[in-house]
């Protein structure tokens, strides 16, 4: 078939940027992969207390402690993030590595409040039908810390290795930053849920 | 041409079903009002379904065959209205019988304050079945057959043991899960005396297709004497090898899983067995009461079905013999 | 970062077509020999294993039909074993399911929707690559289960409390629950893939009302898949942690429900149908007016179709479980939106008969399939009306009713179509037609046979027989109608073999194809065929929603990608405006190493729980390798 | 790679294989035979009987088995005595010590002919065939590690982390 | 004729179970002893010689090492100079000399034992009991044995109940009008339940009466005249059940069996119908869980009060029966008290069995208050037990919120309950009968109620319906209480601990540490030298003993039916083996 070019695409940029970038629309998928997730599991703790004579079964309440601080944590980490992501846009590889440090860190602090609260919880995952839900759930959102942890460490090792100076790394780190919005964000109902509900 | 080739044997089958209506595990041979109602709301469906097919057939027909005419603009606009109102007759159709099955279900929801209550729970692979009373000693336990009296509401009250079952005998009425956690119940009546079969309608594991329980509707004096033949205890053997087959139900492994009211075994892992001969079947449908039937089921059940929890007993010829004698006597 | 074009910047502009067709070709193409095959992110080679692969099962659980058949035709036969009756019928479904209806479709887009879109590559590709190994385990993980005897017997639904721990005894619906994950994190992926190509790698003047209809289909059978495939994964996880570690989700005993698991499995497993098909509902769209010679009637109400029924898809879980005893309100309400997916259906049938009126058929092999699909889907939809009233469905349900009623939905309604689609797209794939006088045959012979074996199931399920039951007695009467259908289902056996036959003989000796052997409208034959590595040696520029045949002589394309590098266009959503360039990833071989990885982390946590600690390790590894740029060109844009 | 992951499938579902085999009926000669253990003197520990052998353990480390092994369990009333295995007014049977030996055909012949100390003989209850199922299921309770034909937990209260994940504590020091 | 009467109950009154005891050779009356009576379960000592004041000078005069690792759950017996002691299953009796300065062995019996008993009860063993010349006593495999005290002679043996049946003896048999009267246990195997009279001196059987079943055999007759209208019909130990059921029904006499001479009447409890899976029992199921008063000679019914009717929590009704004179509501009444394993104190009109008031001394949520005019506690239906169900928080839990040691001082007026505070969740499951195994169908698992600790003493005003006070203890109190005439309550602990408290406002003023906890009743006797001892005997066994040692795996929460866990708190090892303790002033 005869070609008849109509459009010369050559003074696009090489490269899209947020919105204009493949990455961020996979990641975006993934998030809704991951939230419908979230919300189906809060659906199974909803539906578990709807059908039990009281709620929670067998056990008080959970401590506020741990876990309201790492709603404080995850909280707090969302302006460290929002500068990272300002640096990245900026392309500031200074900034960004330092950006990524305080992230790193602030991936490390909730997963130590983690282990407190997994404990705060005051029931085990195998008495009763609410130790599963409340273990699978808070299982399911640490899982995500830890993967963007992990993903926060490997950015950041790249971001001091060569292949730092290049834009699509800056992307890589404002799709990073994309979902750290995203662990932070389905933590909160799911605080509500578990710290909420049996107290209502 | 191949549709009307398929659809000539679709007629065919057709008429082969109706002549197969007369299971006596039919939904299409309804004996109560409940199942009644189904059937014609089954056959509402059907004719709309069946009418609907061979209209759109027939538009496919046209279509394929027509000659073709050109004016494309004027087609657009005609089969936009044709599709338009082809729409709207769907909608139209589809909240009928909507409103159609919402009434059926309304119907059969209704309340029997007299009804009859029966309990059901399932096993693998077979049917408890209790019938309750105000009176506790007058309430009794039987298993794979339901006797329910002719023109009374009868409430069956389903549970399951062990996995999820689910109780149809379709020619009383649709079909009800019987979930582990959960109570659910079935109300209908029954207007002809007969037998009606019914089967486990939910995979409940190897022996799912052997899970049979048979529903005897009959006359309410004929129900009130099995009633009271049942709550009596276990005939006394007769014979001097029934009375063998008794001490052998005693002692070998019977009487560790089922009961004979009256003698020493007073297990509850099987079915009750203490008038195991007043009924039709043996092992949930599988084989017919008799003494043969009894023998070959209780020398070798896990050829007969595969599976089941009835071990086999290691029994001499002469034993089998005996307790045949005194189980078929067990009326 | 520049924005000036570098002297040694090669694009496809001023290059000659021989300079540009070789430059493409070096860039784009797979390295010969094994690693080579293992590393390739090409679309086409992954979609054209995907479909290899899941025909390949669609022939294994088809033997197992048989088998079931041979079981049944007469009352009370022993020719299986209730075990190995069960593990028959759990694998069939779950293989038809899982390993066939829902991956093939997925390959048919995998392979089809970036030449339809008209771009290079397929978005994210290595995720590609890794969601076909990843596909590729999960069913051999199931088949060698079987084979050993180790196969799951609960059911492709895996009820609980059977599946569970107590009366699940052993690994076996492990295996299963553990093969949804392999599945669905295969199917997800594909998922997100076909979302982003579809979504911003359309040709440029491709907008919204100008997508062919196959391709909206795929989006909106993305979109189902995103939304419902994390229902199942929440609940074969909960499947599996109540059997390894003890947890309670569904133990009654403990506060869990039973009715938990049925309403996670069918808030996916309803959705699941409509993932099998709205892909075929939208090869017909894109089939149809290729035969008919003009376009499709009603774009924008079929589009609306789709859409509507993929938001319906979520509203009718519950008519799986009618008869659980749920509140008669919610009934109500379930009986009223299972119905209602009739009228999106009814738009789409008459839309189409509309263009068959209207249009000048050609009764090529592709056709007759759509044909073949009206008259059995027709009925298929129509029994789907039956089963939707809750109280037929009481009657019906768990029965032969049923079994015939979604076979009609599931092989009427979405293999029948899929099969013109392989009869239509075959010349594209291999460049070669398939037989039209086979074709006939086929058509013929699946048409009558599948009517023949299925149909007089309706009334066996009416006179009482039950599903999943691995014989009957002899006085229920069904015996003569079973032995019918088990003789009928010889001849669909027979069409589907002569499918094969056709299939393989064509790929070698089919006369050649050309680029657009049926004179269709869509882009996918405005390239060679088969097509070149890169697609397209410039990438076409969309002027209406029939582009071929509406520029019949010069195809209007764009240039000024890059040919020394992946390259691939980003244009907007709704109208696609091109936006960016955008570097498609090269081969790689890590999404086969992380692949393996996550096979022994899955695999092992069937045994123990701990195999997700560490089993996290190589996954991890795997991940790193995956991600970390190499240098090549793409990396370093 | 692909062939080492074979080979590594293979080896793990050969292994599965046997574990997954679900025999539900014996030959009645063999049933007969397998209640034929040989007993030394003191009633503690023997030599199962050769068809057991001959037929490679079939109740030890199969799923099927043990699974009916552990609905006996429930169904005969061991529970009464033992609990969920952790005992009352029988012995735990779940620590891992045995009072009368940790092998099968001790176990076996407990079941069989009972203990002096309150355990009754099942005899007369049970058929050899389930004997040894219960006997693949109590020697798995006590087992000092999990193994993957363990079943998991019962739908009913909570009792205790399921065979599957809780092998039998080691026995104190001292235990006599 | 009177002074045989008075001899009969003066040599009672050394017995057993209940434990007052004292030299036969003491000549006191029973008005000199400040109003307690013999036989009337009140575990109350006249002595007087240990008061408050000179209570916390207590020092250990002689301990015994019994060989024994059961549960020692009865009283020593004192019999003239002799102090006897049964050591749990299997038995070895012992008869010790009071007049060496450190009492010896004089003679021991032991009699041959069938093992297999030893599966059937948990913690169970009466004492011996003394009357006339003659020792009496039963075993747990079944057997009641006479014996010559002086010489360990044995004068009859005979086999009462069958342990193949499930039928053990785990109480103390009582003599009553030159009858030998006790009654079995075994609700827990589906054993059905009897109490028999047998010949004091040939061990002949007399008479014998079934706590389920037909009107003849429960011995149900014209005399039978129950306080609430139901039970008048025909037939209820039958009709109450589902066909047959009463068969394998449970109600065993396993508890105190009081004996009123007065009046001429047996008063008993009966235990907790069979299985525990009430969905297998539906009815009343007559005659379990409640109250008998029979007569003597006979053994016929006189009435009978349903504690427990339809037992959900198979508690039973066999804890601490007490015969109290004392003022009820304006005039004195001869009252029967019962504090049951179901948390509330019954006040019963012993002539009717009319129940005066029932109040609750723990914290109740399976009932919801008693209703005076039906004679029945009114349910709580959250707490109802179903077939394949867990109920959740049940509080009491079984095996209930007393045993049988209650003890009732007329000095002070109070009763003294030693409590269990635990709640439980139970799951009811079917089960099958199969003689001489277990007949439960539940699963329980303790834990300690709410904020309470899992044991006390409570100090309990009967005419009020309330405590008064109450001494906590972090384990559930299984033994029995004593009260003296001094003013003193003595009692043991399971964590080894045996107290002395103020009778009056429940002070502590004593404690001994020993080497195993107690679960014995302690008694109180005026030695050869005239100076007032305490003896218990100390030893865990059963759940406990297995839960301190190693034969319980406490990962199992249902282990020992739930009630391993209560004793979680248990010390590692704290069961040392039986020991008898003899205290006494220096």
């Amino acid at each position: 078939m005869k070609h008849r070019v109509v459009i010369d695409l050559a003074e696009l940029p090489p490269q899209g940027v947020g919105s204009a970038s493949l990455t961020w629309w996979g990641t975006l998928a993934f998030m809704l992969i991951e939230g419908t997730g979230f919300a189906l599991m809060i659906g199974v703790y909803l539906y578990l207390g709807s059908l039990a004579p009281e709620w929670p079964l067998g056990a008080p309440p959970p401590a506020l402690g741990p876990g309201t601080a790492v709603t404080l944590v995850l909280l707090a980490s969302l302006i460290p993030n929002w500068l990272l992501s300002r640096w990245a846009e900026a392309e500031d590889l200074r900034r960004v590595r330092i950006g990524l440090l305080i992230m790193a860190a602030f991936g490390v602090a909730p997963m130590v409040l983690r282990v407190l609260e997994f404990r705060a919880l005051g029931i085990s995952w195998d008495s009763n039908a609410y130790g599963s839900a409340v273990w699978m759930l808070l299982g399911l959102h640490t899982t995500h810390i830890i993967t963007d942890l992990a993903e926060t460490f490997v950015l950041c090792a790249m971001m001091f290795s060569r292949h730092a100076r290049n834009a699509r790394r800056f992307g890589d780190v404002q799709d990073g930053v994309l979902y750290w919005y995203f662990v932070v964000l389905t933590w909160l109902p799911i605080y509500a849920c578990l710290y909420g509900i049996p107290r209502l | 041409m191949k549709p009307g080739r398929a659809a000539r044997l679709c007629f065919l089958l057709l008429c082969l079903c109706c002549a197969g209506c007369t299971g006596w595990q039919s939904a299409m041979d309804p004996q109560g009002p409940a199942a009644r109602r189904l059937d014609q709301l089954f056959w509402l469906f059907t004719g709309t379904a069946a009418l609907i097919w061979l209209l759109v057939m027939l538009v496919l027909a046209l279509a394929l065959l027509r000659r073709r005419m050109p004016p494309e603009a004027v087609a657009e606009h005609r089969s936009t209205v044709a599709v338009g109102g082809a729409v709207a007759a769907t909608v139209l159709i589809i909240t009928g019988l909507t409103f159609a099955s919402y009434l059926a279900t309304r119907q059969d929801s209704a309340g029997h304050a007299d009804a009859l209550v029966i309990r059901v729970r399932g096993f693998q692979w077979w049917w408890e079945v209790t019938y309750p009373d105000a009176a506790p000693d007058h309430s009794f336990l039987t298993a794979n057959e339901i006797h329910i009296p002719v023109g009374r509401p009868v409430r069956i009250e389903l549970a399951a043991a062990d996995v999820i079952h689910s109780f149809w005998v379709p020619n009383l009425a649709g079909k009800q899960d019987m979930i582990p956690g959960r109570d659910n119940a079935l109300t209908f009546t029954v207007q002809q005396p007969g037998i009606y079969r019914g089967q486990c309608a939910e995979f409940c594991g190897l022996q799912h297709a052997h899970m049979a329980l048979l529903v005897v509707a009959e006359p309410p004096e004929a129900f009130e004497r099995w009633r009271a033949a049942q709550l009596a205890e276990a005939q006394a053997p007769r014979t001097p090898e029934a009375a063998e087959g008794q001490r052998l139900l005693e002692i070998k492994a019977c009487g560790a899983c089922h009961t004979v009211r009256g003698t020493a075994a007073a297990g509850t892992l099987g079915p009750d067995l203490t008038h195991l001969a007043s009924r039709q079947y043996l092992a949930a449908g599988m084989l017919p009461v008799t003494r043969g039937a009894l023998a070959a089921w209780i020398a070798d059940p896990q050829t007969i079905k595969p599976g089941n929890n009835m071990p086999m007993v290691s029994l001499s010829a002469d034993e089998l013999q005996a307790l045949s004698a005194y189980l078929v006597d067990l009326k | 970062m520049t924005r000036g074009r570098p002297a040694e910047d090669l694009r496809d502009t001023a290059l000659a077509e021989v300079e540009l067709t070789h430059g493409l070709a070096r860039t784009w193409q797979t390295p010969s020999g094994f690693w080579g095959a293992l590393a390739t992110v090409d679309h086409k080679i992954i979609g054209r294993r995907y479909i290899a692969t899941a025909f390949v099962f669609l022939a294994l659980g088809g033997v197992l039909a048989l088998l079931m058949r041979w079981q049944l035709a007469r009352p009370e036969s022993r020719i299986l074993s209730p075990d190995l009756y069960n593990q028959v019928f759990t694998i069939h479904g779950t293989n038809m399911m899982f390993l066939f209806a829902v991956p093939v479709m997925e390959a048919m887009a995998v392979y089809l929707v970036p030449l339809m879109v008209g771009t290079r590559n397929i978005a994210v590709p290595r995720l590609n690559a890794f969601s076909y190994w990843m596909y590729l385990v999960g069913g051999v993980l199931l088949w060698v289960a079987f084979v050993l005897d180790m196969g799951p017997d609960v059911g492709w639904f895996a009820y609980v409390p059977l599946a569970g721990p107590q009366y699940g005894a052993g690994k076996r619906a492990d295996i299963w629950a553990q093969m949804i994950t392999f599945t669905e994190i295969s199917a997800l992926a594909v998922a997100v893939e076909i979302v982003v190509t579809v979504l911003k790698q359309r040709a440029p003047g491709m907008s919204l009302d100008r997508i062919p209809l196959f391709v909206w289909s795929m989006l909106v059978t993305s979109f189902i898949i995103i939304l419902a495939m994390p229902a199942v994964m929440v609940a074969s996880t909960s499947l599996i942690l109540d059997r390894l570690v003890g947890t309670h989700f569904f133990n009654p005993a403990e506060g869990g429900d039973v009715l938990l698991w049925q309403h996670l499995f069918w808030f996916f497993g309803h959705p699941e149908v409509y993932i099998i098909f709205l892909p075929a509902v939208g090869m017909i769209s894109s089939i149809l007016p290729t035969f008919t010679r003009r376009p499709i009637f009603g774009y924008l109400p079929l589009v609306l179709a789709l859409v509507g029924t993929g938001i319906l898809a979520f509203g009718l879980w519950v008519h799986h479980m009618f008869t659980t005893g749920l509140p008669r309100v919610g009934e109500s309400f379930f009986t009223a939106s299972s119905m209602a997916i009739a009228v999106p259906s009814g738009i789409q049938i008459f839309c189409w008969l509309a263009t068959i009126w209207y249009g000048r058929p050609v009764l090529k092999t592709p056709m007759l399939f759509i044909l073949a699909f009206l008259f059995t889907f027709v009925i298929g939809g129509l029994t789907g009306v039956m089963v939707a009233s809750v109280p037929l469905d009481t009657q019906v349900h768990d029965t032969y009713f049923v079994v015939a009623h979604f076979h009609y939905v599931l092989v009427g309604g979405a293999v029948f179509p899929l099969l013109g689609g392989v009869y239509y797209w075959f010349p594209k794939i291999t460049g070669r037609m398939m037989s039209e006088r086979i074709g006939r045959w086929v058509v013929g012979l699946l048409l009558a046979g599948f009517n023949l074996t299925f149909f007089p199931m309706h009334i066996l399920g009416l006179q009482g027989m039950t599903r999943r039951i691995y014989t009957y007695q002899a006085d229920m009467g069904w015996g003569g109608m079973n032995l019918f259908v088990s003789l009928s289902s010889l001849v669909l056996a027979t069409g589907f073999l002569l499918f094969f036959i056709d299939a393989f003989r064509s790929a070698r000796h089919g006369a050649p194809a050309g680029d657009n052997p049926w004179g269709a409208a869509t882009l996918e034959w405005a390239t060679s065929s088969p097509p070149p590595p890169y697609n397209f040696v410039r990438i076409p520029v969309v002027e209406s929603a029939s582009p071929l045949w509406d520029s019949p002589d010069a195809l209007p394309v764009a240039t000024g990608l890059r040919m020394d590098r992946r390259e691939l266009l980003v244009s907007t959503v709704a109208d696609a405006v091109p936006e960016a360039r955008e570097s498609s990833p090269g081969n790689s071989i890590w999404p086969l190493w992380a692949a393996a990885a996550t096979t022994i982390l899955l695999i092992a946590s069937i045994f123990t729980p701990w195999a997700v600690v560490w089993g996290a390790i190589p996954v991890t590894i795997a991940l790193i390798g995956w991600f970390w740029p190499k240098g090549t060109p793409e990396d370093e844009s | 790679m692909t062939a080492l992951r074979c080979a590594a499938l293979v080896v793990l579902a050969l292994a599965g294989c046997k574990q997954e085999e679900r025999a539900m009926r014996l030959d009645p000669p063999i049933a007969e035979a397998m209640d034929a253990v040989a007993l030394m003197p003191d009633g503690i520990g023997g030599r199962p009987p050769e068809v057991h052998v001959a037929m490679g353990n079939p109740y030890r480390g199969n799923a099927y088995q043990i699974s009916q092994g552990k609905r006996l369990y429930e169904w005969f009333n061991c529970r009464g005595c033992h609990a969920d295995g952790g005992g009352g007014s029988g012995p735990a049977l779940m620590d891992g010590w045995w009072r009368y030996g940790p092998d099968l055909v001790s176990i076996y012949v407990s079941i069989r002919d009972g203990r002096p100390n309150g355990m009754p003989p099942f005899r007369d209850r049970l058929t050899p065939e389930q004997i040894w199922q219960l006997t693949g299921y109590i020697q798995m309770m006590g087992a000092y590690s999990a193994s993957a034909a363990a079943p998991g937990r019962n739908d009913r209260m909570f009792s205790r982390p399921s065979e599957n994940r809780a092998p039998a504590a080691a026995p104190a020091p001292g235990q006599p | 004729m009177a002074v045989m009467r008075i001899l009969a109950a003066l040599i009672t009154a050394a017995s057993v179970l209940w434990s007052v005891s004292q030299p036969a050779r003491s000549e006191v009356t029973p008005a000199e002893q400040g109003g307690a009576r013999p036989g009337d379960g009140n575990h109350f000592s006249p002595l007087d010689q240990l008061t408050p004041a000179n209570a916390s000078h207590l020092k250990l005069y002689a301990a015994f090492p019994t060989g024994s690792r059961g549960a020692h759950s009865g009283a020593p017996l004192v019999m003239g100079n002799m102090l006897v002691v049964l050591t749990p299953f299997p038995h070895v009796l012992y008869a010790l000399d009071l007049r060496k300065a450190k009492p010896e062995v004089a003679w021991r019996y032991e009699p041959a034992s069938r093992g297999m008993a030893a599966g059937l009860t948990c913690c169970g063993t009466g004492g011996p009991v003394s009357y006339g010349n003659h020792l009496y006593f039963n075993t747990v495999d079944g057997r009641t044995i006479a014996l010559d005290p002086a010489s360990g002679a044995v004068l009859w043996d005979v086999q009462a109940a069958d342990p193949a049946l499930g039928e053990t003896l785990t109480g103390a048999p009582v003599i009553a009008r030159g009858q030998v009267v006790l009654g079995n246990a075994g609700d827990d195997f589906g054993a059905r339940g009897w109490i028999t009279a047998r010949s004091a001196t040939t061990g002949a059987a007399l008479w014998k009466h079934y706590s389920t079943g037909p009107d003849a055999e429960v011995g149900i007759g014209p005399g039978f005249a129950p306080p609430y209208p139901t039970d008048r019909a025909v037939d209820r130990g039958i009709t109450t059940w589902p066909p047959s059921a009463w068969q394998h029904g449970g109600g065993g006499v396993s508890g105190p069996i009081l004996w009123d001479a007065s009046a001429g009447l047996l008063f008993h409890g009966t235990g907790h119908p069979a299985p525990w899976n009430p969905d297998q029992r539906n009815g009343d199921n007559r005659w379990t869980s409640g109250l008998f008063a029979r007569d003597v000679t006979t053994g016929e019914a006189r009435w009978f009060v349903p504690v427990n009717p339809h037992d959900l929590y198979a508690l039973g009704s066999t804890s601490a029966l007490l015969l109290v004179e004392r003022d009820w509501r304006g005039g004195p009444a001869p009252l029967l008290i019962h504090p049951d394993g179901n948390g509330h104190v019954y006040v019963l009109d012993r002539r009717t069995g009319k129940v005066l008031s029932a109040e609750p001394f723990i914290p109740v949520n399976a009932t919801k208050g008693f209703d005076l005019a039906a004679g029945a506690l009114v349910r709580d239906p959250a707490k109802a037990i179903r077939s394949g169900a867990t109920t959740r928080g049940i509080c009491p839990a079984r095996p209930g919120a007393t045993g049988a040691g209650a003890a009732y001082s007329p000095r002070t007026g109070l009763l003294y309950i030693p409590v269990r505070r635990a709640c439980m969740d139970m799951e009811a499951r079917d089960t099958t009968f199969m003689p001489g195994t277990a007949f439960t169908g539940g699963n329980l698992r303790l834990s300690p109620a709410p904020g309470l600790s899992a044991g006390a003493l409570v100090g309990w005003d009967i005419a009020a319906g309330h405590a008064v006070w109450e001494q906590a203890e972090p384990l559930p109190v299984e033994g029995g209480a004593l009260a003296t005439a001094g003013g003193l309550v003595f009692y043991g602990t399971t964590d080894g601990f045996f107290k002395a408290l103020d009778a009056g406002n429940g002070v502590e003023l004593w404690h001994f540490r020993g080497s195993s906890g107690i679960v014995g009743q302690p008694i109180s006797y005026l030695g050869p030298d005239g100076r007032q001892y305490v003896a218990v005997l100390a030893g865990l066994g059963g759940v406990p003993g297995s839960a301190s040692g190693r034969e319980i795996d406490m990962r199992d929460a249902t282990a020992a039916n739930g009630q391993a866990q209560a004793l979680r708190a248990l010390p590692p090892r704290a069961d040392g083996g039986g020991m008898l303790y003899i205290f006494a002033l220096p």
